[in-house]
This record gives structure tokens, C-alpha cells and sequence, in this order.
């Protein structure tokens, strides 16, 4: 019993404002695009220097200097613009964006990020994501809520090294939306088959709540 | 989503009394008079807003536009480089008299102070004004054996910009050298409204040609003919005409 | 004023032993392919440029342009935000095996220091990268009661950069999300050299339209039919082929 | 005897160099782009968001968006570039200009100058001197060399509040040519009829020589 990826991202789309100016993270997060509810339309913004891009063009049909962050091609449409990367930054740390969307290996509940690396071996790699969780007014992270091996991943403290000191807000993991609340997790909405103990119990911090909690639904996708 | 708005007056309704806000231009090049001569109409109709402190390069020339806003008597403080015009008389009486605080700031330094309160900078290092006046109180740090002064971000409330055409989703372009302070305010005000000679489709603009992309603006409206001060002035005009 | 060269390799025959070299693009969107190659057939001729610091986005993919430099053994240093791509595997090997210098940056970090070096800012700060490892041994100083991070200039004694059309002044425009790091580096380094599809009279770029005036470009090569990395990538080129 | 501020001009231009990037100062300097020698092209930049501007339009042909920093109506020609404040300060503080000429109340042997404030009296104005004094690989002044009622305005220190701090690298006024060398002036040319000691009379400082001084002569303008 969990959320798909897609069904996620499906999640994380439904509280994305009409007229918003939006971020996606390199991959899973991408999807939430294509989840717009009806009637709303976000302006997205990839940090290589595009703002109001469209969709991906069909196979074989790429242009290579029309890319996202992800290095995938898009497309323009009516109103998109292209500026430089000092100008892209200012957008994002400028607070300029409405909501970042951001995959993570750990979230604790201070709001501390963990996505760039997991440790030292390996080549080190950041992009924009330290850039990010300071930029948006609203910093939101799609993840898992277990590892595979079931420890969680929502944690008192993060273990492995951070993105960002206390920038996360809200959390769609695979089994709850979660937000960040003065330095604790606060529960909005949890699968509805899942006990609030059992949820408790892939978590490692304590879940609070300040009202009623919803059950997490999301179509089958 | 549709950034325009129906009129000047809606365009500048939402400014209050003690806000900061920043006026595009370089002298009468760039500068928003219609957009100015609206706030001063909403002034005269209800006493608001006032106590505004006003980041301009200049201070206004003549009797119109910012030198108008000024004798209105609705800037508390002026942030600029130049307070100095062919016919400075408004800022220099009400600076003289005590009525107006004035902060001089070097040109190149607002023009960075302003970008980087919209790149999110708070603070950052130029060798701009070491060792004068303008530098009094700052914080001094030395670089690669050089000395330079530290500078804070600057932030407004709201930004009066004229741009030459926008779209609905607020991207401008500019005329010439009229873009001047205009893309540097329009990032770093919570509210940029703009006012542009023509509002078109969006598409209309090049991609590769708009110069504020729509998401540092807030609100477009159409000023079809814009005066300009520098004619205004030749002409001796005031505003309002009432007070001439 | 003429500051178009006659060929690649007159536009690299500048760049020595040991110089600090600013690439542009972003993966490979806007990687001055030709210009890097050029380098490389230099290298192979004459054993130089070697021990370079070379500032980009990424660290290449596959074994062409970029990994290719690095791949000939040509780099010391890289200072960059991303040295991951669909295929690392030079930049991977050499780093691994300690044999080429890695600072990581993070993007906007990067893209503003080298601003700031061709902005003549020397130090500014931000809020990226605070309380992470990438932080460390950098000043923090609280600003409106938040911590920011003192981030240095970056500047080169070398730009490489794609544009998409440049007059004979160094007047630039590029080709959509190739923009990126491009007008960055072109103002950070001592000399840049560009190479754009198109070499235009002075007038046939709109003045409204230019993104890098030619104030800040050195050296202006034609190369009408640039390759992109990615379509050389999905054919499995090396460069140079020999090594194949 | 003195040079009339048209022949400081001429002089000031004669050593411009071919493609040259510079930046006049309001006023006096202006003048000197009318005197670019046979041969030689500069590339003038103006702070308001110029560069390579052509000359004053006709009377009544003025357009009020393209003006320059002393908000005169100047006219484009091919090759202009428009820009917006930051990046044109950009071109100054970053070192890209190759020459700012600027008027001078004062200079010292230091290469402090002073030129934006006579004082305490009056509405204080600065706009960009102090930053094009940072920002060009030459700044030089016209000026003067006395006061109108004779005093010395080459001065071992200044008395008026400085625009910068050892930013002149050399002067040229109504008698002389001086360059500022480590913290001394150096002469390098005088007009013929002067002699030394008569310009050293009229100068606040020690006047060097490290080599011949030449005439300084300008045509009749």
C-alpha cells in the first residue's frame, strides 16, 4: 500500500496555484507537470535560462539548445522567455518562484534537506538544488517515505550531508503529505488504510497533528 | 493568467502611506509619468498615500512626474545618485528646508544595491566610494590587497516602471536607453507594475528578446502615448495643471 | 575595430600552460564544441595548453568537446556545480584516480561569482549552501537576522563561448537555453573568444536585441554549422577520431 | 597663456587609442570625442545604458529615450548596444573600459581626486564619478590648472571630500600634461613660453620629471 511515483507527483500538482511560477528537480519531480488540474496553468522555470516552457517535443524533432535542467528538450510556447544563468539564479534566490518541487534522500524535521549526496564516495555532484531550497516560498519534496529496506527516511535529523538548513515545508512522501511546521512534522494527510501508528512507525520523528487528517487519495494513474 | 490592469488608477491603488517605492528612469528618459501623475491624483483625492520613501537616480526636474510627486509633498525620504536637474528647484527647496531626508548613493552602486535585492544578495563588496563621505559607517574589507566597501541589498514595496511593450504575463522590453534602472526594479520590488506603450499576445515578444521576463512583474497597463518630461518641462507644464 | 579572427586555431593560439579557462554552456547546450576541439588539436601539435582550470557547468559526456579536453589530458582543475551526465566516465575516472582537482560549486553560486568577477564585485553573499559542507571555511555573516554565505569573484584569464550571431564590434545574441553561462563569462574573463554561426555587420543586430555587447568580447570566430554535443554523443563520436 | 578647455580636449584626445572603450564625463570631457584623431574610432559608453553612441542629433530631432548620462539627446549608430543599469556598471566597476575622462575640483600628487562636492552647502550630488574612478584601466582628468583666483588645484592633498582614493593616472590641465606616478606628479609636457619653476609655482605639489618634457601644444580650436 503506497503511492506510485506518478501518483505522487499527481499529489504534489493539486496544491500548485493557477498563475504560480514553478520549479521541478531533476527527474521524478518532473512529472508533476503534466498533472495540472483543470483550469490552472503554472509558468514553469528550468535554471539553464527558460522560463514559461512547454511541453517535451516528439522524438526526433529535439533541439539541443532548447533544453531543461535535466538536459531533456522542450519546447516554447507564447510567452517564454530565455535569459542568462546570473539572471536564472536571480529568479530562484530572489524568492521570485512560488513553489520548488525537489526529490530528497532524507527530510528531517527541522525542515534540513538531504539530495546531493550520499556520502563520500562517488563524484560529488550539487547543480542547483542548494540554490533552490533557499529560492521558492514554497519548498516541497517528493520522496519515498521508507528506504528500500524499509528505515525511514523522515528523520529527527538528517544523516547524510545537507542541501539546505531548515527550508523544506511541506513533504509528499509515498504514504503521507507532511508538513514542516516550527521545527515538527505535521500531519495532513496519510493513506487511508494506514493506522496513525503505523505510519508513526516508519517515521523517524515524532508526527504531530493540529487538526483533522485527511486520507491521502490519489486516482489510479 | 492575465497581469494587466484596466487603468492607471487601479495600477497604483494599492500603494500606502509610509511604503517604499521605486521609480524607473534617468532623468525624463524612462521615467513613468503617467504611472506618477496617477498616484499623485490618489493623493490629492484621499491624502494617500504619503510618508513614501522614493528610490529614483534623480529628483525630479521641473513640475511634473517625480518633481511633482515630491511637491505634492508625499516623499518622506528620497533614495538616489543625482539630485541635480536643469530646474531642481522642488527637491532643492524641500531638501533645504528640511522637509525631505535624502540618501546620495553612487550610481553604480544603486543600480547594484537594487539588483541584488532582487537576486536575493543581501550584501556585497565594491571598490566603489573607499576612503569618501559616501562610505562613512560601512564595513571595510580588504580582497586581494584592495580595499572595498561593503553594500546592502535594496528592496522596495512597490516599483513604477515604464517598459515599451508586455505581454499578459508581464515580459517588457524597453525603448533605448530608457530601459535604464527599469529591469533592475521591477526584481526587486515585491509589486512591479509597468507601464507599457502597448500590451500584446503572449508570443508577440521575441524569446529571445524580452528583457524582464513576466515573472518579476505583477501588473500591466496600457499607456498608449507616453509623454515625455523632457517635454513636458519645455512646455512649462505642472501637475496638476490646477496648481500652475 | 575588427575583432573577428580567420580561424579556430588562431582563436585558441592565446591560451598557455597553467590559465584559468571559462567554458560555456550547459551540458551540451551552448558547448563551444569547435572551439574546444580547436584546443585539442593544438595540444596534440605542440604538448600545450596543459594544467589548465577549466570553469563549467558540467564535466562532459562521452568523449567528445569537454570530456575530450579532459580526456587529452589537458585539465588540472575543474570548477563546477554537475560533473555528472548520461555519460561521465572520463571526468569519473580521472577524478577517481586523483588526477584531476574538482571545487564544486553550487549553480546559481557559480553563475554569480562569475558575474560578480566581470562585474568587478569581489565578494558577496548568499544564502545558498549555508550550513551544508560545500560552506566550509567560508565566512558566514547574519543579514536581517539570516545567515549568508561570503561567496568570492571567479574570473579567467580565458572565456570559450557559442553564441548564435556577432558583429565585427563583439556584439553578441545567442540561441535559446544556449544563453546560459555564456554573457557570464564573457564578462569574467581577460579575453573572450566566441564563436558564433553567423559574423554580421555592426547594425544588423538590433541594438534593443544584443544580450553581450562587444565590450565584453575579445575575439569573434564564424563557425556557420556548429555540432552539438548530443547529436555527436548518440553517434558514439570521439574526438579526436583517431583515438577511437 | 593656457589652453582654452577645447584645445584640453583635443589634447586629452590625442592619446585615445584606436577602438578604444571610453567613457566622458559630464561637461568639459564631452568635448573630447570631437577630436578623435584620422584613423582612430573610440567606442563611447554612456552610464544610463549605452554604448557606441553616435553624436547629438539636429535640434528638434532629439528623442527624450536615448540620451546620455548628462541627459543629452545623442542618436545611435551601427553597432549600438542597449543595456540596463547594472550591467553598464557592470562595464565600469568591472574594469572594461579602457579611458574615463572626468573634470576635477582638485587632484593630488596620491591620485585622490575630488569632484562631486564642493561641500556642506548646496544639494550633494554624486552619481557615477565614484564609480568610474574604479572602473576604467586609465582615468585621467581636465581641468584647470589654478583656480580663478589662482590658486593651485594640483594639490598634495586634497581639501574637499574626495571621490576616490588614489584613482588619477594623469591630468590634463589648462598648462600641463602630469601623470601620477607612485604618489608623486611627474610632468610630461608644459607649454612652451612656461618655464618650470613658474609652473611649479603654480602647482600645490612637487612636480617630478623622470625624462624629457615636452611642448604641449594644441592647434588653434
Amino acid at each position: 500500500m503506497r503511492l506510485t511515483p506518478t501518483q505522487m507527483a499527481w499529489r504534489a500538482a493539486q496544491d500548485i496555484e493557477d498563475g504560480a511560477y514553478v520549479n521541478l528537480g531533476i527527474g521524478l519531480p518532473e512529472k508533476v507537470a503534466q498533472f495540472q488540474p483543470p483550469g490552472r496553468q503554472a509558468i514553469f522555470h528550468t535554471e539553464n535560462g527558460v522560463l514559461g516552457f512547454g511541453e517535451a517535443p516528439p522524438a526526433g524533432q529535439e533541439d539541443w539548445d532548447l533544453i531543461n535542467a535535466g538536459k531533456k528538450a522542450v519546447t516554447i510556447k507564447p510567452g517564454t522567455a530565455f535569459f542568462h544563468h546570473a539572471d536564472s539564479f536571480a529568479m530562484v534566490r530572489g524568492g521570485h518562484l512560488d513553489v520548488a518541487i525537489l526529490g530528497a534522500y532524507e527530510v528531517a524535521e527541522t525542515g534540513d534537506l538531504a539530495n546531493w549526496s550520499t556520502g563520500p564516495r562517488g563524484v560529488p555532484a550539487v547543480g542547483g538544488a542548494m540554490d533552490l531550497v533557499h529560492g521558492a516560498k514554497r519548498v516541497a519534496v517528493m520522496m519515498d517515505h521508507v528506504t528500500k529496506d524499509g528505515k525511514p527516511k523522515l528523520l529527527h535529523r538528517c544523516t547524510l550531508p545537507l542541501t539546505g538548513v531548515g527550508c523544506v515545508t511541506r513533504i509528499y512522501s509515498s504514504h503521507a503529505v507532511i508538513d514542516i511546521v516550527q521545527g515538527s512534522f505535521v500531519l495532513r494527510e496519510k493513506l487511508a488504510g494506514l493506522t496513525l501508528e503505523a505510519l508513526q512507525a516508519m517515521t523517524g520523528a515524532t508526527l504531530h497533528t493540529d487538526g483533522p487528517v485527511a486520507d491521502l487519495i490519489a486516482p489510479e494513474l | 493568467m492575465d497581469k494587466t490592469l484596466p487603468d492607471l488608477a487601479s495600477a497604483v491603488a494599492g500603494i500606502e502611506d509610509g511604503m517604499s517605492v521605486m521609480i524607473g528612469g534617468f532623468g525624463g528618459s524612462g521615467s513613468p509619468i503617467e504611472l506618477i501623475h496617477a498616484l499623485i491624483d490618489r493623493f490629492l483625492a484621499t491624502g494617500h498615500p504619503k510618508n513614501l520613501t522614493v528610490v529614483n537616480n534623480n529628483a525630479g526636474n521641473g513640475h511634473v512626474g517625480l518633481a511633482a510627486l515630491i511637491e505634492a509633498g508625499m516623499v518622506a525620504k528620497l533614495i538616489c545618485s543625482f539630485p541635480r536637474s536643469a530646474d531642481p528647484v522642488v527637491f532643492t527647496e524641500r531638501y533645504q528646508a528640511g522637509e525631505i531626508a535624502l540618501e546620495l548613493v553612487p550610481q553604480g552602486t544603486l543600480a547594484e544595491r537594487i539588483r541584488a535585492g532582487g537576486a536575493g544578495i543581501p550584501a556585497f563588496y565594491t571598490p566603489t566610494s573607499y576612503g569618501t563621505d559616501l562610505a562613512a559607517g560601512k564595513p571595510v574589507e580588504e580582497f586581494d590587497g584592495r580595499p572595498y566597501v561593503q553594500e546592502r541589498w535594496l528592496k522596495a514595496d512597490y516599483a513604477l516602471v515604464k517598459a515599451h511593450r508586455g505581454d499578459r504575463l508581464g515580459n517588457l522590453t524597453y525603448r533605448m536607453a530608457a530601459r535604464n534602472f527599469g529591469p533592475l526594479m521591477c526584481m526587486a520590488a515585491k509589486t512591479a507594475i509597468v507601464q507599457v506603450s502597448a500590451v500584446v499576445e503572449p508570443g508577440a515578444i521575441d524569446p529571445e528578446a524580452v528583457v524582464t521576463p513576466g515573472i518579476f512583474v505583477q501588473g500591466v497597463v496600457e499607456v498608449a502615448n507616453p509623454v515625455q518630461e523632457e517635454d513636458l518641462n519645455r512646455a512649462n507644464a505642472r501637475y496638476p495643471e490646477a496648481a500652475a
